[in-house]
């Protein structure tokens, strides 16, 4: 995959913006099974990046995800800056290490694995990892950008019927089924506007 | 919900100026306002950093000072610190005996302080405790971990007043470890908050109604159930907490029980005090005699209303720690 | 408004019964539980007796103890104490050298204690000090005598620890009298409260309103007006302030001012401390430098959301009784 | 005037039951412009009252109305606590001194005076004395007991037009103009249910 200085720019732009517009609704969900604040955590995270967009997207692919990875850990706080943050420190050292990263699939793939270390989390405990998993699989699949964002989508939907094992969440119980989770959703917003970008932009 | 701020982004910041500013004599600023520090360090002994969301005040930073933490790292309402605002802390507090972690079970929590410990490993001996007192959340809700909820000043005191005493880190983490089995909270809302971002309440609860085994994030509790008289209320608390303790303690000889009742910020002393005197009555009919009491405001959830019973129940050794000097915005002696 | 409460009846005696249970070191129950006084008296000092309605916990018996009051009266919920709870204690805690009866001013209380000291007459030796600190009940509003509000704390910290050093009762009046021109208060309230008899509050805000010039018994304020944020509402209770002193004592030389903020009971320490700091500002903005800061719930309306703030103009005698030691429930150093 | 213990005994029941039914009411004045408690607080003072009934009634008139007004101060706190005290002891105490008392009104008016002194208030200070002082004229005038309740209605009644200048409705300025006082409406209250006690019992 290759991307120019100016598409990553967009693509920072264009997350920012469908963070921001969808802010209230991930708050909203967070609110029903959390604390209520996955919105402004994610936003928060959002405008640093988009605050450094310009010499972030001077760098190499590779550096560029590691430094957002970095911005978001060090704006976030709470559960999702260590989570979005290590997937994209890792999925830029992991494209470092193959030389330009000609197999994002391969990053990628370690790159939820370390997610999934962080948080001490796996498949069904009803985090941004049912979203992480399903999306990674259908790139190994090379799948159409379209389909990518629609798995995303249904793949976030189906954490309402999950009981929650990690995260906040986790504290309700039985409670916690028929919410959906507010990381899976930010997870299949963002994979989608990612995707569309790439299917208008670059298409495969 | 109504709060005295100026604007949601500046909410913490502004509240944690006025806590230093209010106690110049004990507190200061770390590098770039990243943490707040006892202002005069006692080199050699073990630094004692805890943080996490704002919301729970005078939790964390209040209890900067001579005795408990050495600094305190705050992140924004409800949501942890950021590794760099604790990798900051280690580097300014630490004077070579290394650093203790104190850390609430949660999960965002736990990572942004570990990823710290990770960045900081080259040049600091680390050490984490993760408080995990929430009788709410045990086993039958959750396969492993409890919330850390009010159990968290008991634990920062004890910790503090053995590195004040020069216990090392080795030392310091396992007495974190054995308190985790010996401190038990629970907790009830009588109405929820709203966080500074959001219009509306997390939770809405009808007259009639309140939220049983609540944490300290205006999240939802275990159930919704009836508001019943205090009485009840303290009944079904204390009767959470008794049951969640590790089997044997409580026939344990020689403890010495130590009973704190904490409001979540709405809840005024006269209610506090009401509650402590029944929790008192109630730990005394099963004879658990608590041999010293706080009670207070001190683990908040913003101006939550309700409040939360903690027993901890305390070696000889543990509870002498608890008596030992203090002097800290929050808790003084 | 829900309550941690069984039944209103016993609502006021069983939160006095949590305060000495939580306190036993410091407190005991005076005869018939009509009062709540040190455990230990100081023989031949001057008895300092405070008291009050109920729901301003933790005033006033939470500041029984030593450096402050040797008993504290209280009454129903915002009703003063009757007589004989008074005459009880001055004939309890009276070891020779007279009592000092500090009452804020409401018509009610000082009408009880009145009585109390007429009755007493014949065997204690008697002066009273009427507390008017209220900068919303001034002149402007009132032909003669402002409301007692968190002033009070400042005036039965300083009685408190004059009479500890051997002031005779004539230096104790004339101190009290002192510090009533010295001393000035106001409050703001977010929310209002219900007494535990009623099912409503006493007034109802909305999102956008808020009740300016507010006293602590819930009763509506100066002015019902337009929400504001931190910074504003901070300016409009320091101008009100200011405006009310006696001329000429702010330019006065030398002065030590002391700063502070008193939550009213469901405003929780991240707003009070924010409050601080804002509050700091705009008096030093003004060239007045506050010397020392109090910053908590002392003075509560119940659960009433909102603060008030107080400046006290303290000679450096008079600096010097509030850096005195003092060890009672809510105030310690 | 001559009353039985057994009138006296069936004044101290209907008096409380008077209280007790507009026990509501009387909070509710007060929270408009007090702090809402005087129902409670009369409400508390009339049950202790009414506990000792028999006790009292058995005393000679003087020492009864001395006892109720001692029985009132210990038990109400508040303003009314002094305030209704000081009216019955000092009325108790004034007809005492008169020799069984057959100058019902020098007492009365003794009394009144009492009662203000101890409130530092006179009239049109929108308070109970608002009230006691037409009350009192009229016996001066041996007004029948309809017209005296009577006038003690119109008189609490005329108390909303006031602005008050003692009690805690005096710290709220202007702003307690248009309010009816809610001392003045239980002293309005009493005087009307011992009015009508008396027309049905003993036609003056
Ligand atoms: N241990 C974990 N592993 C994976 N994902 C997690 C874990 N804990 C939380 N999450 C994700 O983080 C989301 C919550 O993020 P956020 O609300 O920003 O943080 P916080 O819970 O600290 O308030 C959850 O919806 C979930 O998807
Ligand atoms: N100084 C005073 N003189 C005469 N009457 C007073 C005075 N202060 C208060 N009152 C009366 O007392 C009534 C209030 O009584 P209550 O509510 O029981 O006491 P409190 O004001 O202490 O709560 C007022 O409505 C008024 O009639
Ligand atoms: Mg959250
Ligand atoms: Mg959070
Ligand atoms: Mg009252
Ligand atoms: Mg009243």
């Amino acid at each position: 995959m290759h991307l120019a200085a100016a598409d990553l720019a967009a693509l920072i732009a264009l997350c920012r913006a469908e963070i921001d517009r969808h802010g209230a609704h991930l708050s909203a969900l967070d609110s029903a099974i959390g604390d209520g604040d996955h919105g402004a955590n994610m936003r928060r995270g959002l405008e640093a990046v988009f605050a450094e967009r310009d010499s972030i997207a001077r760098l190499p692919l590779p550096a560029a995800l590691e430094k957002i990875g970095l911005v978001l850990v060090m704006n976030i706080g709470g559960a999702a800056g260590p989570l979005y943050g290590t997937l994209l420190m890792e999925l830029g050292r992991g494209l470092a290490a193959q030389g330009c990263g000609e197999d994002f699939a391969a990053a990628l793939e370690r790159a939820v694995a370390a997610v999934a270390r962080r948080g001490r989390s796996g498949p069904g405990d009803k985090t941004l990892l049912d979203v992480l998993y399903p999306v990674q699989a259908e790139i190994v699949r090379r799948s159409a950008p379209g389909h990518i964002a629609a798995c995303a989508r249904s793949a976030a939907q189906s954490t309402q019927a999950m009981q929650a094992r990690r995260g906040r969440a986790s504290f309700l119980g039985a409670r916690s089924i028929g919410h959906e989770d507010p990381g899976a959703s930010s997870c299949a917003l963002l994979t989608a506007a990612i995707c569309g970008y790439l299917a208008e932009h670059r298409p495969l | 919900m109504k709060k005295i701020m100026n604007a949601p982004e500046r909410f913490v910041a502004e509240s944690l100026e006025g806590l230093v500013l209010a106690h110049e004599g004990l507190l200061a600023f770390g590098g770039g306002r990243k943490f707040v520090r006892r202002r005069v360090l006692a080199p050699g002994k073990v630094a004692v950093i805890s943080g996490g969301g704002a919301g729970h005040e005078p939790l964390h930073s209040g209890f900067v000072g001579r005795g408990m933490l050495d600094a305190a790292c705050t992140g924004h309402v409800f949501t942890s610190p950021t590794p760099d605002q604790i990798v900051a802390a280690m580097d300014e507090v630490d004077t070579g005996a290394g650093c203790l972690l104190i850390v609430k079970n949660y999960d965002g929590d736990v990572m942004n302080f570990e990823m710290a410990a990770e960045m900081a490993a080259p040049r600091h001996a680390v050490e984490t405790v993760i408080v995990e007192d929430d009788a709410a959340t045990g086993p039958a809700v959750r396969s492993r971990g409890r919330r850390g909820v009010a159990g968290t000043v008991v634990v920062e005191k004890l910790i503090g007043a053995a590195a004040e005493q020069g216990a090392d880190l080795a030392a310091l983490k396992a007495l974190g470890e054995d308190l985790n089995g010996r401190i038990r909270s629970m907790g009830v809302a009588l109405r929820g908050v709203a966080v500074p971002d959001n219009a509306r309440e997390t939770f809405v609860l009808g007259p009639e109604e309140m939220e049983f085994g609540v944490g300290i994030h205006g999240e939802p509790g275990l159930a919704r159930t009836r508001f019943a008289d205090a009485d009840a209320i303290i009944r079904q608390l204390g009767e959470a907490i008794l049951a969640e303790f590790p089997p044997g303690l409580l026939a344990a000889e020689g403890l010495r029980p130590l009973l704190v009742v904490n409001g979540f910020g709405g809840t005024p002393p006269i209610e506090l005090y009401l509650a402590h005197g029944l929790a008192r009555r109630f730990f005394e009919a099963r004879a658990i005699m608590p041999a010293r009491a706080l009670t207070g405001t001190f683990v908040t959830s913003l101006d939550m209303a309700g409040l939360s019973l903690t027993l901890a129940l305390l070696t000889p050794d543990q509870f002498a720690l608890w008596n030992a000097p203090v002097a800290t915005p929050a808790l003084g002696w």
